[in-house]
C-alpha cells in the first residue's frame, strides 16, 4: 500500500542523545506497520517552547516557527507538518493560525523570514502524531496491526496538558479526554478507567526552574497511579514522560516514598505489541525500567 | 388530512407551556378563535415540573389549575396535544400550517381510570421526572395532566404489552391502530411560545455531571423537592441514596459563557436562592448551602428574597466560579476547587451534592423553524419578518414566569392585530 | 522608555490599561475580563500565586503599574492552559502572563533571579545560539545560575538523574562539544534580531 | 324562566358500579331527592351517555341536572351543558378512590356516595342558571393616564387592535422619562449600542392616530363607575373640565428618580459634578454627540458611575430594592463618553452587575470600548479641587481606594408614582367621618397626590404593594389587580426597564380589551373568566352593616347615602366573600348561595351518637384544597369516609350560619381548607382566605354557647399540592374527634 506522506518535526527532546531520543527510535516501527511515511523537514530548528516567551518575546518567536513552516512548505509542499512534541505542535500551530488570522503579522514575519531567505504562505498544516494516528489511521487499524497483545497489562493513561489544550484531538474533552484510553486498549492492555490525574500540569518547564512545586504535581500523577493499580504510566508527552519519570528518584529522596513507576511513550506500547524489540521500542532508555514491558518485548 | 376547522381569523400558539397557555387563554378571552398545539401529551411545560416558584414559595401547579380551568369553560379555545408544526407557508394574515399529530393510542374515551397502566409490565424512563424515575409505559404524565388521558408508549405498541392494555381498558378507550396524522391549518397569525430547555451539563466539563452522580442540574432538584416526585420530596443524593445536607450551588452553569451560552439566564439566580431553602425546608439547621456566583441577580423586588437567604445563617456566598469539580471516591463527595475572588481565598470544599445552575436555551434550538424567523445570538425567537408571527415567553428570551406571562399576553394582543387587520382587508376584498 | 517607569499612575484611569494593550502580548483583552476568577482556581500551580490572574487583571485596570510588572506571579505559569479552555470569556490568559513577563523583563524590572526568568533568559540564548536547544549546557547553565558553589551541589543533587539519563542514552556528554545544531546559523540570528527590531519599532521601544 | 324540570344521572363506570349499590343511589335520588328523572348509565361521559342527557334536556324540557359520577374538575368537555343549572355529586375522586378497600369498608362507602348524591341532589335545586350582570355596560373606550413610554405604547396598541383610547398627560409633552433620555439601551440584535429612543417616532404615530385623543396638562378629576361604564372628569391646566366616558382603565403613571439631594454621603446635593443619570442624560443630550461636557462647561475627562446609590439598603434609610434598570443605563451612559472621545476614563463601580439575558452582550461591548468595571462599594463622594474624590473598597483588590474624577453618576432608583396609599388612607377617612379635624385635613392633602381619584367606598386609588407599587399579582398572573377593569403597566408597579415597559405596556392594553369586552357581556373577569353570575342583594333584610362594602376585595362594593350597598357587578371578582361577610344573609348568587351549600349540609343524613360514625363536614376552597383532594384519590391515599365534602368559591365566601347550621344538625366537626394567607398569600381573591380565617377566630365563643369543645371547627392552610398531607389532615381530624367524642347535638337539629 501506499504510504501517506508527512513533513516530520522532530523537536529537540527527540534529537540523538537528548531527553526523548528513545521517542523517536519508538515511532519508527509504528509508523512502519500503520502507513506512514515522515519526512524529516531539513534544518529544522527550536520552536522555542513554551518557556521561550522571557526573553524570546512575540514576534521572534512567531518567526522561529515560521521558519520551520516555511521550509516544510517549500521542501515538502503538500504534506501536513506533523510533530511528535506537544509543545512543538503547540507553539507551531498556534503560529501557523495566528498568521494566518492577522495579515500585519504575517507580513511582519516575512519581513524577518526574508532574512533566513524563506517566505510563507501559510498554506502547511500543523498537526501532533496522535492527531494523525487518531484521524487518519484510526483505532480499528491501530487494534489490526498488534501481533503481541499486551494483556494482563495495567495502565494509567497521562495525557498532561499541552497534547490536549488549549487545542487537543477534535472532539475530545480538555478534563477528560478518552484517547490514549482508546489507545491503550487498542493494543490490549486495561486502561485504569478513573484515573483522576489524566491531565494534570507535570510542572513543565517549571521542574527547572520551581522544582518543589513542580515535584508535588508530580507527586500526585505516580501516587494516583498507584492507587488505581496501574503498572506504568503512559504519555503522549515528551516533556511529562522525562519530568514523570526521572523526578520520581528525587521525591523518594525528600519525601520518603519510594516510587519506581515506569513511565512510556504510547508508541512504546505499539512498537511492542506490533512486534518489535525492546531496542526498536526504545526501552533501553529507561531510567526506571518498565520490566513488564521489556519482558514482552522479550 | 383531518378536518380542523381554522380560517385565517384563527391565532396558532405553538406550545402548551405557561407561556403558551397565557397567550391562548388571553387572546380567547378577547373572543378570538384559538388553536393551541402542544408537542409533549399534556399542557403545562416546564413550570409544571417545578417544586415551588420564587419570591412567594407558592406552587406552580397552582396557576396551572387556574389555566386549566379558564381553558376547560373556553369555547374560543382548542387544544391539539402531541402536535408538532412541520411546515409554515403563506404569510402575514393567511398563513397555512402543517401539523404533525403523533398517536397517543389512547382516545377521548379514556376516565383516567388507571387500569391500563396496571396491565402494562414495560417501564420507560420517566421525562416528566428528567428520567430521574421510571414509569408505567402506560401513563398519565402528571397528576395534573391535561388532557387528563393516559398515553401509550410507542415502545410497547406491537408488544404483549399493548394488547393486555387494551384488555384491561372497559371504555374502549385505547385504539393500537391510531397512526400519526398531517393537519393542514388556514391561520391568520402565530405565536411561537415553544419555550426552553435545560442547556445540556455534560457539555460542561470541568463539573463532570457526566462522570460524577451526585452533580445534578436545578432541575432535577426540583424533581428531588418535590413531594409528587421521585424522592417523595426528600433531598436524597442519587449515587447512594444518603440525605444531602451540605449542598453547593453553582451558578452560570453554560450561561455567561462563550463556551457556552452566550447570554445570562436570569433566572438561574432566583432559582438557587429559592433551592437553598429547600434544604432549610427538609433538614433545618443541619441544611447547609453554599452558592458560588459571579453576579447575583435578583431584580426588582426580588432583592427582598436575597436580603432574606443572606440573612439565614446557613447560606454562604462565595463570589466566584468554581475551576473543577474532583471526586472523593471514599465518600461519594465532590470537591470543588476555586478561588474566592473578593480578595482572593483559595478553597478546596467537599460538598455532599452539587447542584449546577443550568442555563436556558431555546427549545427551537435544533427544531426547524419557518425561514423568515428572526432569532438572536442564542437562538431566541423575535418574531418574523412580515410581522405575522411572534416569539412569546422564554421562546424569545430568557425570562422568569413573570416576565414570560407579560410577555405572552403581549404576543397575544399583536397576534389579535393581525387578525383584526386581516378581516378589515377581507371586508374590502368582498 | 524607562521614564514611564517613574511616571505616576492615577489609580482606575485608562493609562496602564492602555500601556498593556499597545505594549503587552494580547494585552488588548485585559479589559474583557469579569472577575469570575476561574483561572484562578485553574492554575496548577496556584497557591505559588501571590496574586492570580483575574486579580493581575484588576490591579492592571486599578493602575497598579509597579506592583503588577514586579510581581513573580506570571513567572509561576507552567503553560498548561487549563484557565485558556476554560475562561468564559474566551481570553488567552496564558498568553498573557507570557507577555506580561516579557514587558516587564524587557522593562527591565521583573523581578531578579527569579528562577524561571533566569530559565527562560538561558533557554533562549541556549537555543538562538545554534538554532537548537543543548540540553546538557543549559542544564549546566541552570544549575549555575546562582553561582558555582551552590551551582555545584545543584549539579551533584542532580547527579543521579544525570548519570541516570546518560546511561539511558538520553544525556550526551559530547555534547558540551558542540551538539546538535542547525546549518544556517546565520540566517536564523539575522532572522531573530530582525524580528526583535520590528517589535521594537512596532511596540516603541526605544533601544 | 321555564317551570323547574330535574334530573339525576348516575354513572357505575370507572368501577363505582363494582364498589358501590348503583341501585340504592338512584332510589336516594328519587325519593329524597326529589329528582323527576333518574338515569343510571355504565359510562355516562362517553357520547352515547352524554347524547342521552342531551336528548333529555331537548325532549323532556330538564333544567336542573345533577351527574353523579367523577369530580367536577373531570370530564368537563363531555359535561358541559350551558343550557341548564348542573351539580356534580363527587362519587370516583371523592368515594372509591379515597374510601380504604375491602367490604370492610362498603357500608361507609356506601353511605359516602348516598350523601354525595342527597348533596348534588340538594344543590341543584337551589341553583339557578346565571343570566349574566343585567347592568352590563358596552362602552369600550380605554383610558391611559400617562404618557411616557408605557402610556404611549399601550395606548397605539389599543388604538391599533381597532379600540378607541383617551390619554392624559399631566405634563404639557409627551414623552416622560424616555424623553429625557439621549438614548436608550438597545433592545434588539446586536445588543451593542445605545439606540435611538425611537420616542419621536411614537409620539408621533400616537398623536396623529385617529382612534386616539390625547389630553395633554391634563389629569383626573374624579373616577366613578365600573367597567364598561367609567365616567372620567379631566381637569386641564386651564382649569376646564371635560367628561370622558371609557369602559377601561391603563395606569402608566410611570416613576420619579429617587433624589440624590438624600444622598450627601455621595455627594448628592452639595457637589454640581455629582449627578444622576437623568442628569448626565441631560449633559449627553445637550453635547449631542460631542464630548460631553459638565454645567460648568468643562469638558469631562474621567467620570464614575456608582451604581445601587440609595438602592439596596439595609439600613431602612433608602430604597430596600434594585431597580433594575440602571446597570444597563450607566453602562449605557459610560459608552456616551468613550463614543465621544476613547480617552475619557470611564469607572463603573458596582457590588453586583445585573444586565440579565442579552445584556450580557451590552457588558462585553462596553468593556470593549475600554470601561472599566470594579466591584466596588462607595463609602464617600467629596468634592476635590475641580472634580470629585470616589472613596470606596475595591471588593477584588479588597483594600480601600479612591479616585479622583471630573464628574460622578449616582445611579439612583425608581420611586413609583403610584397615588395615594389606601393603607394609610382608610384610617383617616375613619378619623375623618368620626370628626376629626387633623384626619379631614390629610385627607384633603392625600386626595391631591391621588392618580385616579375613584370615587370607591374603598378609597381613591389601587391598593399597593410593598414600597408602594400599584397593586400586581405578581407571579401568574400579573396584571391581576384588585380593581377590576384597571390596570397597571410599567415603573408604576414594579421597577422596570424600557424594553419590559413596552412589553407591560402592550399586554395591559390586552387585558383592558379584554376587561371591556367581558363588561358589555356581562361576565366576569379573571380569575373566574366568563362567570355569569353575580351578586344581588335582598335589601329589605340588610342592616346596613357595611361588612360587604369593607371586606370586598375587589371594591366592587359602594354604599348609597343611606349606607346600602350598591353592588357594581362589573367590578366584582364572584368570590363570594361578600356573601360570606353578611351577617343576615341577604347575598347570594343564582348558582352558588347561602342555600346551595346549606341545603348541602342539611341534604348529609347524620347517624345517631351510638353509631360510632361522626360525620365530618370539610368546606374546601376550589382553587387549591379540593384539586388537591382530587389528586389524593386519583393518587389513591385513603381517608376517613366519615367526611362530606363541600367546595367553596374561596374561603371568604363561608358563611358563619353554614356552620353553626352544621354544628346544631349534629355533624361532629367542620373542616375548612383554604389558601395560605399573609404576605406571600397564595389566594386567588387576595383576601378571602384572610377573611375566612379571621371570622373564624370568632367562632370560639359560638361554639361556646353551644357548649361545645373548640376543636370542633378547624381551618388549615392548604396548597395544591398537599395531596398526601389533606388525606392526613382529614385522618387526624377524624381520630381527633372520635377522642373528644360525638356531638351532643344530634337529633335537636
Amino acid at each position: 500500500m501506499t504510504k501517506r506522506q508527512y513533513a516530520f518535526y522532530p523537536g529537540c527532546s527527540s534529537q540523538k542523545g537528548a531527553s526523548a531520543s528513545n521517542f523517536v527510535t519508538s515511532i519508527q516501527m509504528m509508523c512502519e506497520k500503520l502507513g506512514m511515511q515522515l519526512n524529516e523537514i531539513p534544518d529544522w530548528n527550536c520552536c522555542g517552547a513554551s518557556i521561550g516567551y522571557g526573553e524570546g518575546g512575540e514576534l521572534p518567536r512567531l518567526v522561529l516557527n515560521a521558519r520551520n513552516l516555511a521550509l516544510a512548505e517549500q521542501h515538502l509542499p503538500g504534506q501536513d507538518m506533523v510533530s511528535g512534541c506537544p509543545a512543538c505542535w503547540l507553539a507551531t500551530r498556534e503560529t501557523a493560525e495566528r498568521l494566518n488570522e492577522f495579515d500585519d503579522l504575517l507580513a511582519e514575519t516575512n519581513e524577518a523570514l526574508k532574512e533566513a531567505g524563506l517566505n510563507l504562505k501559510g498554506t502547511v498544516k500543523a498537526r501532533h502524531i496522535v492527531e494523525v494516528l487518531v484521524e487518519d489511521v484510526g483505532f480499528e487499524k491501530m487494534k489490526q496491526a498488534v501481533v503481541k497483545p499486551l494483556q494482563e497489562l495495567k495502565i494509567a493513561g497521562y495525557v498532561g496538558c499541552q497534547t490536549n489544550r488549549p487545542f487537543g484531538i477534535a472532539g475530545e474533552s480538555f478534563e477528560n479526554p478518552q484517547y490514549l484510553d482508546k489507545m491503550i486498549e487498542a493494543v490490549g492492555a486495561e486502561a485504569v478507567a478513573s484515573y483522576d490525574q489524566k491531565v494534570t500540569c507535570c510542572g513543565g518547564a517549571l521542574a527547572f526552574s520551581e522544582p518543589d512545586k513542580s515535584q508535588k504535581q508530580i507527586r500526585d500523577i505516580v501516587e494516583s497511579a498507584y492507587d488505581h493499580g496501574a503498572e506504568m504510566i503512559v504519555t503522549p508527552c515528551q516533556l511529562c514522560q522525562a519530568n514523570v519519570e526521572i523526578y520520581q528518584s528525587e521525591i523518594n529522596k525528600k519525601q520518603g516514598t519510594n516510587f519506581a513507576m515506569p513511565v512510556v511513550y504510547y508508541s512504546q506500547l505499539m512498537t511492542v505489541a506490533y512486534g518489535g524489540g525492546v531496542k526498536q521500542a526504545g526501552l533501553d532508555g529507561h531510567v526506571i525500567q518498565p520490566k513488564k514491558l521489556q519482558d514482552i518485548a522479550g | 388530512m383531518s378536518a380542523t376547522i381554522a380560517t385565517n381569523q384563527t391565532i396558532l400558539v405553538v406550545g402548551g407551556g405557561i407561556g403558551g397557555m397565557t397567550a391562548a387563554l388571553e387572546a380567547a378571552e378577547c373572543g378570538k378563535q384559538v388553536i393551541l398545539a402542544e408537542r409533549n401529551a399534556s399542557l403545562g411545560g416546564r413550570t409544571a415540573l417545578l417544586y415551588r416558584y420564587f419570591p412567594k414559595m407558592c406552587h406552580p401547579i397552582c396557576g396551572l389549575e387556574i389555566n386549566l380551568r379558564r381553558l376547560k369553560g373556553n369555547r374560543n379555545l382548542r387544544v391539539l396535544t402531541q402536535a408538532e408544526v412541520t411546515a409554515v407557508s403563506g404569510q402575514r394574515g393567511d398563513y397555512s400550517v402543517t401539523l404533525k399529530i403523533s398517536p397517543r393510542y389512547v382516545n377521548s374515551n379514556c376516565t383516567a381510570c388507571g387500569e391500563c397502566a396496571k396491565a402494562v409490565g414495560a417501564e420507560i424512563p420517566n421525562s416528566y421526572e428528567y428520567n430521574l424515575a421510571k414509569t408505567r409505559a402506560a401513563y398519565l404524565p402528571h397528576a395534573m395532566a391535561y388532557p387528563q388521558h393516559y398515553v401509550l408508549d410507542p415502545s410497547i405498541i406491537g408488544t404483549p404489552d399493548a394488547d393486555n392494555a387494551k384488555a384491561a381498558c372497559k371504555y374502549g378507550a385505547i385504539d393500537l391502530d391510531m397512526q400519526t396524522e398531517m393537519i393542514e391549518l388556514n391561520v391568520g397569525a402565530i405565536v411561537w411560545a415553544t419555550g426552553w430547555k435545560p442547556y445540556d451539563a455534560a457539555k460542561i466539563q470541568p463539573y463532570g455531571y457526566d462522570r460524577f452522580d451526585n452533580v445534578i442540574t436545578s432541575l432535577e432538584f426540583e424533581r428531588l423537592a418535590d413531594p409528587h416526585g421521585p424522592t417523595g420530596g426528600k433531598l436524597l443524593r442519587p449515587s447512594d441514596g444518603n440525605p444531602a445536607k451540605n449542598i453547593a450551588f453553582i451558578q452560570c452553569a453554560g450561561s455567561r459563557d462563550e463556551n457556552h451560552l452566550r447570554h445570562c439566564s436570569r433566572i438561574c439566580c432566583m432559582a438557587s436562592l429559592k433551592q437553598t431553602q429547600y434544604v432549610r425546608e427538609a433538614y433545618g439547621e443541619e441544611g447547609k448551602s453554599t452558592v458560588y456566583y459571579i453576579d447575583i441577580r435578583s431584580i426588582d423586588r426580588l432583592e427582598d428574597f436575597y436580603l432574606k437567604v443572606q440573612q439565614d445563617p446557613n447560606v454562604k456566598f462565595i463570589k466566584s466560579k468554581v475551576a473543577n469539580i474532583k471526586l472523593d471516591e471514599k465518600s461519594g463527595d465532590l470537591v470543588l476547587l476555586g478561588v474566592d475572588t473578593e480578595g482572593y481565598h483559595r478553597y478546596a470544599a467537599q460538598h455532599d451534592l452539587v447542584v449546577l445552575a443550568v442555563g436556558m436555551e431555546p427549545e427551537s434550538n435544533g427544531i426547524a423553524l419557518p425561514a423568515d424567523i428572526i432569532t438572536d445570538s442564542s437562538g431566541f425567537i423575535e418574531g418574523s419578518a412580515d410581522g405575522g408571527q411572534f416569539g412569546a415567553g422564554a421562546a424569545s428570551s430568557p425570562l422568569d414566569v413573570n416576565r414570560a406571562t407579560q410577555s405572552a399576553t403581549a404576543a397575544a394582543l399583536r397576534a389579535i392585530q393581525v387578525v383584526h387587520k386581516t378581516s378589515a382587508v377581507e371586508v374590502v376584498r368582498l | 522608555m524607562n521614564d514611564l517607569n517613574k511616571q505616576a499612575f492615577a489609580p482606575y484611569h485608562n493609562d496602564f490599561l492602555s500601556e498593556v494593550e499597545e505594549r503587552v502580548e494580547d494585552g488588548a483583552w485585559v479589559k474583557m475580563c469579569m472577575q469570575c476568577g476561574v483561572c484562578a482556581g485553574s492554575c496548577p500551580l496556584g497557591d505559588a500565586w501571590e496574586h492570580t490572574p483575574q486579580k493581575i487583571f484588576m490591579m492592571i485596570r486599578a493602575g497598579k503599574r509597579e506592583e503588577v510588572l514586579t510581581s513573580d506571579s506570571m513567572w509561576m505559569c507552567t503553560s498548561c492552559y487549563n484557565c485558556i479552555v476554560r475562561c468564559p470569556r474566551k481570553l488567552p490568559i496564558t498568553h498573557i502572563m507570557h507577555g506580561l513577563a516579557h514587558y516587564a523583563h524587557r522593562l527591565g524590572i521583573a523581578p531578579k533571579g527569579q528562577p524561571t526568568r533566569v530559565l527562560n533568559r538561558l533557554f533562549w540564548n541556549n537555543l538562538v545560539k545554534t538554532g537548537r536547544v543543548n540540553e546538557l549546557k543549559f542544564s549546566l547553565a541552570m544549575y549555575f545560575k546562582d553561582g558555582v558553589v551552590r551551582g555545584i551541589k545543584n549539579a551533584l543533587g542532580m547527579q543521579a538523574i544525570g548519570l541516570g539519563l546518560m546511561k539511558a542514552k538520553r544525556l550526551n556528554p559530547m555534547e558540551l562539544l558542540g551538539g546538535h545544531k542547525c546549518k544556517d546559523q546565520v540566517g536564523i540570528h539575522k532572522m531573530v534580531s530582525k524580528a526583535r527590531e520590528i517589535e521594537e519599532r512596532k511596540k516603541g521601544f526605544t533601544s | 324562566m321555564s317551570e323547574m324540570k330535574t334530573a339525576a344521572y348516575i354513572c357505575s363506570g370507572c368501577g363505582l358500579g363494582d364498589k358501590l349499590d348503583i341501585a340504592q343511589l338512584s332510589k336516594i335520588a328519587q325519593k329524597e331527592g326529589k329528582m323527576a328523572l333518574v338515569r343510571e348509565h355504565a359510562f355516562l361521559c362517553n357520547p352515547e351517555g352524554v347524547q342521552m342527557i342531551r336528548n333529555d334536556i331537548a325532549s323532556e324540557a330538564v333544567t336542573h341536572v345533577c351527574i353523579a359520577a367523577c369530580s367536577r374538575r373531570a370530564k368537563t368537555e363531555a359535561f358541559n351543558f350551558p343550557e341548564v343549572a348542573m351539580s356534580r355529586a363527587n362519587l370516583r375522586e371523592g368515594v372509591i378512590w379515597v374510601v380504604a378497600e375491602g367490604d370492610l369498608h362498603d357500608e361507609v362507602r356506601q353511605e359516602m356516595a348516598d350523601d354525595y348524591v342527597r348533596m348534588g341532589c340538594a344543590e341543584v335545586k337551589k341553583m339557578k342558571l346565571p343570566q349574566g350582570n343585567p347592568n352590563h355596560a358596552g362602552n369600550k373606550r380605554i383610558l391611559v393616564v400617562g404618557g411616557g413610554m408605557a402610556g404611549l405604547t399601550a395606548a397605539l396598541e389599543a388604538a391599533e387592535t381597532g379600540y378607541e383610547v383617551v390619554l392624559v398627560e399631566k405634563e404639557g409633552h409627551l414623552g416622560g422619562w424616555a424623553a429625557k433620555l439621549w438614548k436608550r439601551v438597545p433592545f434588539k440584535e446586536p445588543y451593542a449600542e445605545p439606540q435611538d429612543t425611537g420616542l419621536a417616532e411614537l409620539t408621533a404615530k400616537v398623536s396623529a392616530h385617529r382612534g386616539i385623543t390625547v389630553h395633554l396638562n391634563s389629569t383626573l378629576a374624579e373616577t366613578s363607575g365600573a367597567p364598561g361604564r367609567f365616567s372620567v372628569q379631566v381637569t386641564k391646566e386651564s382649569g376646564s373640565v371635560i367628561t370622558e366616558e371609557v369602559g377601561a382603565i391603563v395606569q402608566a403613571t410611570g416613576f420619579s428618580t429617587y433624589e440624590i439631594v438624600k444622598l450627601p454621603e455621595l455627594g448628592g446635593g452639595k457637589s454640581a459634578n455629582v449627578v444622576d443619570q437623568a442628569g448626565l442624560e441631560a449633559l449627553a443630550s445637550e453635547a449631542d454627540g460631542a464630548a460631553i461636557k459638565r454645567a460648568d462647561g468643562k469638558e469631562v475627562k474621567s467620570v464614575v458611575f456608582v451604581q445601587c446609590a440609595g438602592q439596596r439598603d439595609e439600613s431602612g434609610t433608602h430604597l430596600a430594592y434594585c431597580s433594575g434598570h440602571c446597570c444597563a443605563t450607566s453602562v449605557k451612559q459610560a459608552m456616551y463618553f468613550k463614543d465621544a472621545n476613547l480617552d475619557v476614563n470611564t469607572v463603573v463601580m458596582y457590588t453586583d452587575l445585573r444586565m440579565p439575558g442579552m445584556g450580557e452582550d451590552f457588558y462585553r461591548s462596553a468593556q470593549d470600548k475600554g470601561v472599566i468595571f470594579t466591584k466596588g462599594k462607595a463609602s464617600a463622594v467629596d468634592a476635590n479641587g475641580d472634580g470629585c474624590r470616589v472613596n470606596f473598597r475595591d471588593l477584588i483588590l479588597d483594600e480601600d481606594a479612591t479616585i479622583n474624577t471630573d464628574l460622578v453618576v449616582l445611579a439612583t432608583g425608581q420611586v413609583p408614582n403610584a397615588g395615594v396609599d389606601l393603607e394609610v388612607w382608610n384610617p383617616v377617612v375613619t378619623a375623618a367621618e368620626g370628626g376629626s379635624g387633623e384626619a379631614k385635613r390629610q385627607k384633603v392633602e392625600m386626595q391631591k397626590i391621588s392618580v385616579l381619584k375613584l370615587n370607591y367606598r374603598q378609597g381613591p386609588d389601587m391598593p399597593q404593594l410593598k414600597y408602594g407599587f400599584a397593586d400586581s399579582h405578581f407571579i401568574c398572573f400579573p396584571y391581576e389587580t384588585r380593581r377590576t377593569g384597571i390596570y397597571a403597566a410599567g415603573p408604576v408597579r414594579r421597577p422596570m426597564d424600557m424594553l419590559q415597559t413596552t412589553e407591560d405596556a402592550t399586554g395591559a392594553a390586552l387585558k383592558a380589551i379584554q376587561a371591556v369586552e367581558n363588561a358589555s357581556q356581562g361576565r366576569a373577569a379573571h380569575p373566574r373568566s366568563g362567570d355569569l353570575s353575580f351578586p344581588s342583594v335582598r335589601l329589605e333584610g340588610c342592616t346596613q352593616c357595611k361588612r360587604c362594602t369593607v371586606e370586598c376585595p375587589f371594591g366592587a362594593i359602594d354604599e348609597d347615602e343611606k349606607r346600602y350597598p350598591v353592588i357594581n357587578e362589573s367590578r366584582c371578582r364572584r368570590c363570594g366573600t361578600c356573601m360570606g361577610a353578611c351577617p343576615v344573609r341577604v347575598i347570594s348568587f343564582e348558582n352558588y348561595s347561602v342555600d346551595t351549600v346549606g341545603n348541602q349540609i342539611k341534604a348529609v343524613k347524620i347517624p345517631d351518637e351510638f353509631s360510632e360514625k361522626p360525620r365530618i363536614l370539610l368546606l374546601a376552597c376550589e382553587n387549591d384544597a379540593y384539586p388537591a383532594l382530587d389528586m389524593a384519590g386519583l393518587q389513591h391515599h385513603a381517608y376517613s369516609a366519615f367526611v362530606r365534602v363541600i367546595p367553596v368559591r374561596c374561603l371568604g365566601s363561608v358563611n358563619t350560619i353554614w356552620i353553626t347550621d352544621a354544628l346544631n344538625s349534629g355533624y361532629d366537626g367542620v373542616m375548612m381548607m383554604g389558601c395560605k394567607h399573609g404576605d406571600n398569600y397564595q389566594c386567588h381573591f387576595v383576601k378571602g382566605s384572610e377573611l375566612a380565617n379571621y371570622r373564624m377566630s370568632k367562632m370560639d365563643d359560638t361554639l361556646k354557647q353551644l357548649g361545645l369543645e373548640t376543636e370542633r371547627v378547624a381551618t388549615y392552610e392548604v396548597a395544591i399540592t398537599d395531596n398526601a398531607r389533606v388525606a392526613r389532615l382529614i385522618n387526624d381530624y377524624a381520630a381527633k374527634i372520635s377522642e373528644i367524642g360525638m356531638s351532643p347535638m344530634k337529633g335537636f337539629g
